[in-house]
């Protein structure tokens, strides 16, 4: 009773964390909702008796993952171009 | 026997563990220690090859469990003949590509030469392994290979090309990943045999929904026409002797994925029709986009595209007679379209827009080159008396005696479109006025050595067809009889 | 555990699993940003995984780890999809790096990450 | 390794073996090409018997080669002309860069014309057709000139002629499993209905392209005026009669088996007279020797058409006689034009003229050679064309016979355009430094001119192999009086009578030769012919005001209407419209990456919502 | 427009695939004890306890019964780091251009320097034991690279030789496939990864052959191409926009 709530409120919480993913702009925000994803994942790998791939996913997923994207887009930009704002391919492109 | 086909994978996989510490011995090893490998490799495969003619299939059974509970690697003629030409190409790959570039450092160099050799283990691997989960690892190992190699080139759009095809390849690979899901959710096994002997306890709906995943996911390796659109890029952007290992290695080794599962995993009813269909489209899109290329490495590109989609169609055909004809294609597609491609960039080597009307009259200054480069031209649409010819000849007389005259129509149509453009193109290199100033560079001595062997090869092949007949007729017959190759996996002991 | 609510519970990953796998896609086929894409393939990878455990899971069973001696009675969930999921998700990572690497390749070249932006090779 | 083989082996090698002696050293490369066409040419002459076969084996096929008297007549042909050609173009070809190529092509074709015609089964018939096929379109553009259009439209239409041959002879091994030809032909009628049909027309499409039959002969004029016309004279005189070949055997072999086969006979004559007389036409207005001739021979292959098509005795004796005529005057012909382009540099009627006295062999030859081809007796092409006349009024084609008497009459207007254009007419200073060409390139073609003049003389030379030919494709015919059913010649038995009307004709022609001679020799004053200053408006200096300019004005202002609808248009039409098609169907490769993401959803949706259809 | 398509055209395909899932149900329950499949996971059960006294069955799978997928799947990752050096390489590259994410604090520094060994440690100790407890090689590469990773944030200026990186990578490389070659020889059904050390008692550290030996491997050569990967990636620094 309890695990079947507790992984209905991961899983909501996962679809929720991919759905802000996908529409937040800033790419930052997108990166972290993308870590959490990978944290409810991990969590659920567990609540499946699967503790390898929970450990795995944790690390790679959460950590790696997380901090190779934080660190692209350190290195490019951080706003996503709307299609619409063609001004601002511009001043992108300068 | 000389060897186990594990060999084909380890020795690669220890060379390119080893390759970084004899970096730091000596620079030049590098380069040289692939090539060493490759060729260890070929006279492995060789060897292997007449054994296998011999005694039938040998299966490599991998940590001592036995099928299906190890994976296991099938050398049988089949697969025996694509690695064979698979470790050969790439052989010659390495060679031209030795020195291809003087500039190139110490970095770059090894990297490009790593990645290289394990492109073609990859291929190499896709076609040895009987576990369909292992196979996916062997596409992942060509994928990354691809698309490092791709991107090598920094200054160019190859980064472009290479995103383009990463994101291809990552779509194919989740939905492989979901058809292997519905495979072992179904059979509780992941060994092709096996799954193959139980196939008919499988529910047609989750036959066909994994078969479906399966075509989509390999198609776009395989370069199905809805699904190529990365291709034409990748060939034309990466470094030349990496656009031939793609149409000469990498595309063999999908299409043999996707044909292994159609013939012998499967047993699905309308799947030939499907791939026959498929074939027809990706064909006809190809060559009708190739003859209106200006750049030279596209135009190649489209028309590799179109050769893989005949080569299908010859699959799709479902009779033996079509299995040799496409196995025949695609020896000579191997051999010629690496040749085109070899020529091609040193003829347009130092033109910056690499377009085809920068080829004016270069059969001047470049004529050895330029005189390959016609006779791979020629091979390849098929006149006699050159390679081309006989793999047309053979896939023609397997798709009339099936009675499919409107499809012969079809595709003799479209090899006039070939013609047309292949033609063109040879009429700028040797009846043309030199136009633009743009001077040939002349090949390095290893490349020299590689066009000559491949241009033997058309030649030998072109006079005296029965050298290759036995082989594929061999490879045929093995692909053909499915109860074979399951019952040599599933009863194979340790030898 | 009951299976009253359970016997909801394999549709309730599946269907989640598969949502995250199509919202991934969704990301990768219509935003123009390139992160946003591999983010986009990233997530379809995560939504692959959890789909796959579930697979292997058993209502009841516990993880396949012997601390004690192997008994035939005792229920355990399939190992083989999380061996191969742990196979996946190494795979991914390394494919996920290499698509930023482009990225970043990407906009030195062009410094942009509009996609449409980056059409240099076309036709 | 057995005579065959080794003769081919011999051509091929000679080909490569020539070319990189003329690489190392253009004399080397002359002799080489002497020998690599000569010795394998005297040694089929001498080695071969019609009886001989040879077989090898290919891929699971054999190939058998053998001879018949039906390609031992042709292979006289190719291998007569062969051997003069060879002669002629080593000093055609001095000086020029191309020299090793157009030997290489050149042994090249006629070695493969040789094989097309020893091959017993489709394969190597197809194997040499293809190789004739390329190594002659090497030849048409090896001057580089407008190689786009005339190269590739040669090639496009070889190509298709090709594939509709090897289509039929797959579609034929699947239903006869035999890829011999005397199997196709006998089991023919073992075939289902509908292959009856599709066949005979695929090969009459195939060798109605390399015979330039007239929907089909767009490429011809470009191709013949382009190559260099050492090998031209090859070209229309030996390679076109491959087509001829090709549908003397479907004619007799196949199409005799069908019920309603005689409308296809019918068919196709009418194409070959529209061929003769519409070439005709198109031979008068042009202003150029090569295109003349070009034209002209596309004429002639029409009336051969014809006489194959038509397919009794007398008429293919007829068409039979005329392709080895053909072969001789127009070879003759064309090396004259290749003379004449040696010596001064053009080929343009405007620009040369009174060159009798400057190249006098050239101009004997060429005079025998126009009247050969206009068909004036006594020379070679009266007979056959009378012949042809003879057979057409025998079969009641009554309408076919006024078509190709209007033809050859008009023949006789672009002959004297010819022979006027370049020899008669007023000598210009500026031909002064002109030579008469080479003894090398003299003597083949006197030759030639001379045979005519022999086959017209004594017909029945020709009849033995064409006798052993006719018997071959099935007519009975009795002991060599092949021309029992002609009116005319059988009055005059098996030995023509020829003789007096001979020496007449002689006398006649030696006076001609005569008092041009004179006559050029007195003439008073010089008036150049490029400035006649019209009434009131002075010309300017680049109009070129020679009366050969609109020669025949009157007539082509007649015929206008019908020189405005050429079928080239059509094609190049479609063939544009072709081209702008696939531009834009290649936009489905947009260069965006997520477009072709889509497309893969799409295809894998695609399948999923007909997985039903699909896999029942 | 474009998005409506794709919304259908995800639809369909989603609709399609959950509807095939939806009927497998959990843990493809249908073949629990079949006879007629025999699925192979039973076998691997019980053979993972009985003949390779190995506690954790997944481990085992991945290095034993599929050891030939984890080799591959190492190769990935060594090729990825390859790739992203030819990808992001730089004719002359100075040093010290590393992308800053933030400016260290100093408790951060001090911080992260005394986790750093306890990571290593819990790393280390993980793959030490993945053949026992859950984790292994994979887990435990990773967590000694995030150790760096933490280190690689705190010091602007800290750098780990790529020289070390590579011989440490090339040398579990080695010793994976040497190992498995070494089956050949000594394996006493001679076939590649074949396990030909004694497999010891259950729940023993030295228990289960060659596994913990190529779990260690694997270990180190996750943490060597992680590290790698992140030096690179971090190494990298593309213009600032704005």
């Amino acid at each position: 009773m309890i695990a079947f709530i507790l992984i209905s409120v991961l899983l909501v919480l996962m679809i929720a964390a991919a759905i802000y993913a996908v529409v937040q702009k800033d790419l930052l925000y997108a990166v972290i909702a993308t870590g959490i994803i990978s944290l409810v994942l991990s969590i659920l790998f567990y609540l499946l008796q699967a503790p390898d791939v929970a450990l795995t996913e944790a690390t790679i997923g959460v950590a790696l993952t997380t901090i190779i994207f934080v660190i692209t887009i350190r290195n490019t930009e951080r706003m996503e171009v709307e299609a619409d704002k063609e001004e601002n391919i511009k001043s992108t492109k300068k | 026997m000389v060897g186990t086909p594990v060999l084909f994978i380890a020795i690669p996989l220890l060379a390119a563990f080893l390759i970084p510490l004899f970096g730091m011995v000596w620079k030049e090893s590098v380069r040289i220690v692939p090539g060493l490998v490759l060729t260890y490799l070929l006279i492995l495969a060789v060897n292997l090859l007449n054994y296998v003619t011999v005694n039938g299939p040998i299966v490599e059974t991998i940590a001592g469990w036995a099928p299906p509970f190890g994976i296991n690697l099938v050398f049988n003629a089949f697969s025996g003949f694509l690695v064979t030409l698979m470790v050969f190409m790439g052989l010659m790959v390495w060679l031209y590509s030795y020195r291809f570039k003087s500039n190139v450092e110490y970095e770059p160099a090894r990297k490009y030469f790593l990645l290289l050799m394990m492109l073609v283990t990859g291929s190499v691997g896709i076609v040895l392994t009987g576990d369909i989960f292992n196979m996916f690892v062997f596409i992942e190992i060509v994928g990354i290979s691809g698309y490092a190699l791709t991107a090598f080139y920094t200054g160019r759009d190859s980064a472009e090309a290479s995103f383009k095809y990463l994101m291809m390849g990552s779509i194919a690979s989740v939905l492989l990943l979901l058809a292997i899901m519905i495979i072992y959710s179904q059979l509780g096994t992941l060994n092709m045999a096996d799954i193959a002997s139980k196939m008919h306890l499988m529910d047609p709906k989750y036959k066909i929904a994994s078969f479906i995943l399966f075509v989509v996911a390999l198609g776009i390796e395989a370069e199905i026409f809805p699904l190529n659109g990365w291709a034409p890029d990748a060939y034309s952007e990466a470094p030349g002797p990496v656009g031939a290992a793609f149409s000469g290695i990498v595309v063999k080794g999908a299409v043999y994925a996707l044909i292994r599962f159609t013939y012998t995993i499967f047993d699905l009813s309308g799947s030939f029709h499907l791939i026959l269909i498929i074939g027809l489209i990706t064909l006809v899109v190809a060559e009708v986009a190739a003859i209106r290329q200006e750049k030279l490495k596209r135009m190649l590109a489209f028309s590799s595209i179109g050769q893989m989609g005949l080569v299908l169609v010859a699959f799709g055909i479902g009779t033996k007679e079509g299995v040799f004809a496409a196995l025949f294609i695609m020896l000579n597609h191997a051999i010629i379209k690496p040749l085109l491609f070899f020529t091609g960039s040193y003829l347009v080597y130092h033109s910056k827009k690499k377009k085809i009307s920068d080829l004016d009259g270069i059969g001047k200054l470049a004529p050895f080159t330029s005189v390959l480069f016609a006779l791979g031209a020629f091979a390849i649409v098929g006149l006699p008396p050159f390679a081309g010819f006989w793999g047309k000849l053979s896939f023609l007389v397997a798709a009339a005696n099936s009675d499919m005259i409107l499809i012969i129509a079809l595709i003799l149509v479209v090899s006039v479109i070939e013609i047309v453009y292949y033609m063109r193109v040879v009429n700028r290199i040797f009846f043309f006025k030199r136009s633009s100033s743009l001077l040939a560079r002349r090949p390095t001595p290893n490349a020299y050595i590689v066009m000559t062997v491949l241009g033997l090869a058309i030649l030998l092949i072109g006079f005296y067809p029965d050298s290759v007949f036995g082989y594929l007729h061999n490879a045929a017959n093995s692909l053909f009889d499915k109860s074979q190759y399951i019952h040599s996996v599933l009863t194979a002991t340790i030898q | 555990m009951d299976s009253t609510y359970f016997q909801y519970l394999d549709y309730a990953i599946y269907g989640s699993a598969v949502l995250v796998i199509l919202i991934g896609l969704y990301a990768a086929l219509v935003k123009k940003s390139l992160l946003k894409i591999v983010l986009g393939l990233s997530i379809m990878e995560a939504g692959v995984n959890l789909l796959f455990v579930a697979l292997g899971y058993l209502k009841g069973g516990t993880a396949p780890i012997f601390s004690d001696g192997y008994d035939p009675s005792q229920v355990m969930v399939d190992p083989v999809p999380q061996a191969l999921v742990l196979t996946a998700i190494v795979i991914g990572f390394g494919v996920t790096a290499v698509a930023l690497s482009l990225v970043i390749r990407l906009w030195r070249h062009h410094h942009t990450l509009y996609i449409d932006e980056i059409k240099n090779l076309k036709w | 390794m057995d005579m065959l083989t080794l003769i081919l082996v011999i051509f091929l090698g000679g080909a490569i073996v020539t070319w990189i002696g003329n690489k190392l050293n253009p004399v080397i490369g002359d002799l080489l090409f002497l020998a690599a066409v000569i010795v394998p040419s005297g040694m089929f002459f001498t080695g071969v018997g019609v009886d001989s076969t040879t077989t090898i084996n290919a891929l699971g096929l054999t190939l058998t080669w053998g001879l018949s008297p039906l390609s031992y007549l042709f292979s006289l042909v190719v291998v007569g002309l062969g051997i003069l050609l060879a002669i002629y173009s080593v000093p055609f070809m001095k000086g020029n860069e191309r020299t090793g190529a157009f030997y290489f092509n050149f042994i090249l074709s006629i070695g493969s014309m040789l094989g097309i015609l020893v091959s017993k089964d489709w394969v190597s018939f197809f194997i040499f057709w293809e190789i004739m096929t390329w190594s002659s379109y090497l030849m048409v553009i090896i001057n580089g000139k407008d190689v786009q259009k005339v190269g590739i439209k040669y090639f496009v239409f070889s190509a298709i002629g090709a594939y509709a041959m090897l289509m039929a002879m797959v579609v034929m091994n699947s239903q006869l499993g035999s890829f011999m030809l005397a199997d196709t032909f006998n089991n023919f009628q073992h075939m289902s209905a509908g292959y009856q049909i599709l066949i005979p027309l695929l090969l009459l499409l195939a060798f109605g392209v390399k015979s330039a039959l007239m929907p089909l002969h767009v490429w011809a004029p470009g191709a013949y005026s382009n190559a260099p016309m050492a090998f031209t004279s090859v070209f229309s005189g030996a390679l076109s009669k491959m087509g001829i070949y090709g549908m003397v055997l479907v004619m007799i072999t196949m199409v005799n088996q069908l019920p309603n086969g005689s409308i296809i006979r019918d068919v196709v004559a009418w194409l070959g007279g529209f061929t003769a007389a519409a070439a005709t036409l198109w031979a008068i207005t042009q202003d150029d020797g090569k295109k003349l001739l070009a034209w002209s021979s596309v004429g002639q292959m029409g009336y051969i058409v014809v006489g194959v098509a038509i397919g009794t005795p007398l008429a293919m004796l007829a068409a039979l006689f005329l392709v080895v005529v053909h072969a001789m005057f127009k070879g003759s012909l064309f090396m004259v034009v290749g003379a004449i382009e040696k010596q001064t540099g053009t080929t343009d009627f405007r620009e040369v003229n009174g060159l009798i006295r400057k190249m006098p062999w050239t101009f004997i030859s060429a005079l025998l050679s126009i009247i050969a081809l206009a068909g004036i007796p006594p020379l070679a092409g009266f007979v056959s064309k009378w012949m042809l006349y003879e057979a057409l009024i025998q079969n009641n084609n009554y309408i076919l016979v006024i078509l190709l008497f209007f033809a050859s009459t008009a023949g006789f207007l672009y002959s004297y355009k010819f022979l006027h254009g370049y020899f008669l007419g007023q000598e210009e200073p500026e031909w002064d430094h002109v030579k008469e060409a080479p003894i090398g390139m003299i003597v083949p073609m006197l030759l030639l001119a001379l045979g005519t003049f022999v086959l017209g003389t004594y017909p029945q030379l020709l009849f033995k192999p064409i006798d052993a030919a006719l018997q071959y494709v099935g007519y009975t015919t009795t002991g060599g009086s092949l021309w029992a059913d002609s009116v005319l010649f059988s009055q005059w038995g098996d030995v023509v009578m020829l003789q007096p009307i001979l020496y007449a004709i002689i006398a006649v022609f030696v006076f001609f030769v005569i008092f041009l001679w004179f006559k050029g020799k007195k003439n008073t004053r010089y008036v150049s012919t490029k400035d006649i200053s019209t009434s009131g408006e002075i010309p300017k200096e680049w109009e070129n005001l020679t009366f050969k300019v609109n020669f025949f004005q009157p007539f082509e202002r007649a015929i206008e209407p019908f020189l405005k609808r050429q079928i080239d248009k059509y094609y190049t039409a479609f063939g544009n419209g072709l081209e702008a098609l696939f531009e834009f169907s290649r936009r489905v490769y947009t260069g965006n990456g997520q477009t072709y993401a889509i497309y893969a959803v799409l295809f894998l949706a695609l399948l999923l919502l007909f997985k039903s259809n699909l896999f029942g | 427009m474009k998005k409506v398509l794709v919304i259908l055209l995800l639809a369909v395909v989603g609709f399609y695939i959950s509807e095939t899932f939806f009927d497998i149900g959990f843990g493809n329950s249908h073949f629990v004890n079949n006879e007629v499949i025999k699925p192979v996971k039973d076998t691997y059960l019980q053979q993972t306890v009985q003949e390779l006294k190995v506690a954790n069955t997944v481990t085992s799978i991945v290095v034993n019964f599929r050891g030939f997928d984890t080799l591959g799947e190492v190769t990935v990752l060594f090729l990825s780091v390859t790739a992203l050096g030819s990808i992001l390489y730089k004719r002359r590259h100075h040093v010290g251009d590393r992308s800053v994410l933030f400016s260290a604090s100093s408790i951060v520094t001090a911080g992260s320097k005394l986790l750093f060994p306890a990571i290593v440690l819990l790393g280390t100790y993980v793959f030490i034991h993945g053949h026992l407890s859950p984790g292994g090689g994979f887990q435990g590469g990773v967590i000694i690279a995030t150790g760096f990773l933490l280190m690689l944030l705190a010091y602007e200026n800290y750098s780990v030789s790529h020289t070390n990186l590579a011989i440490v990578e090339s040398l579990a490389g080695v010793t994976f496939a040497g190992v498995g070659l070494l089956g050949f020889v000594y394996g006493e059904q001679g076939t590649f990864l074949e396990n030909f050390l004694p497999s010891g008692v259950l729940n023993d550290l030295f228990s289960g052959g060659v596994i913990p030996i190529i779990y260690i491997a694997v270990g180190f050569k996750v943490a060597a191409e992680l590290t790698g990967v992140i030096y690179t990636v971090l190494n990298e620094k593309g213009e600032q926009n704005g």
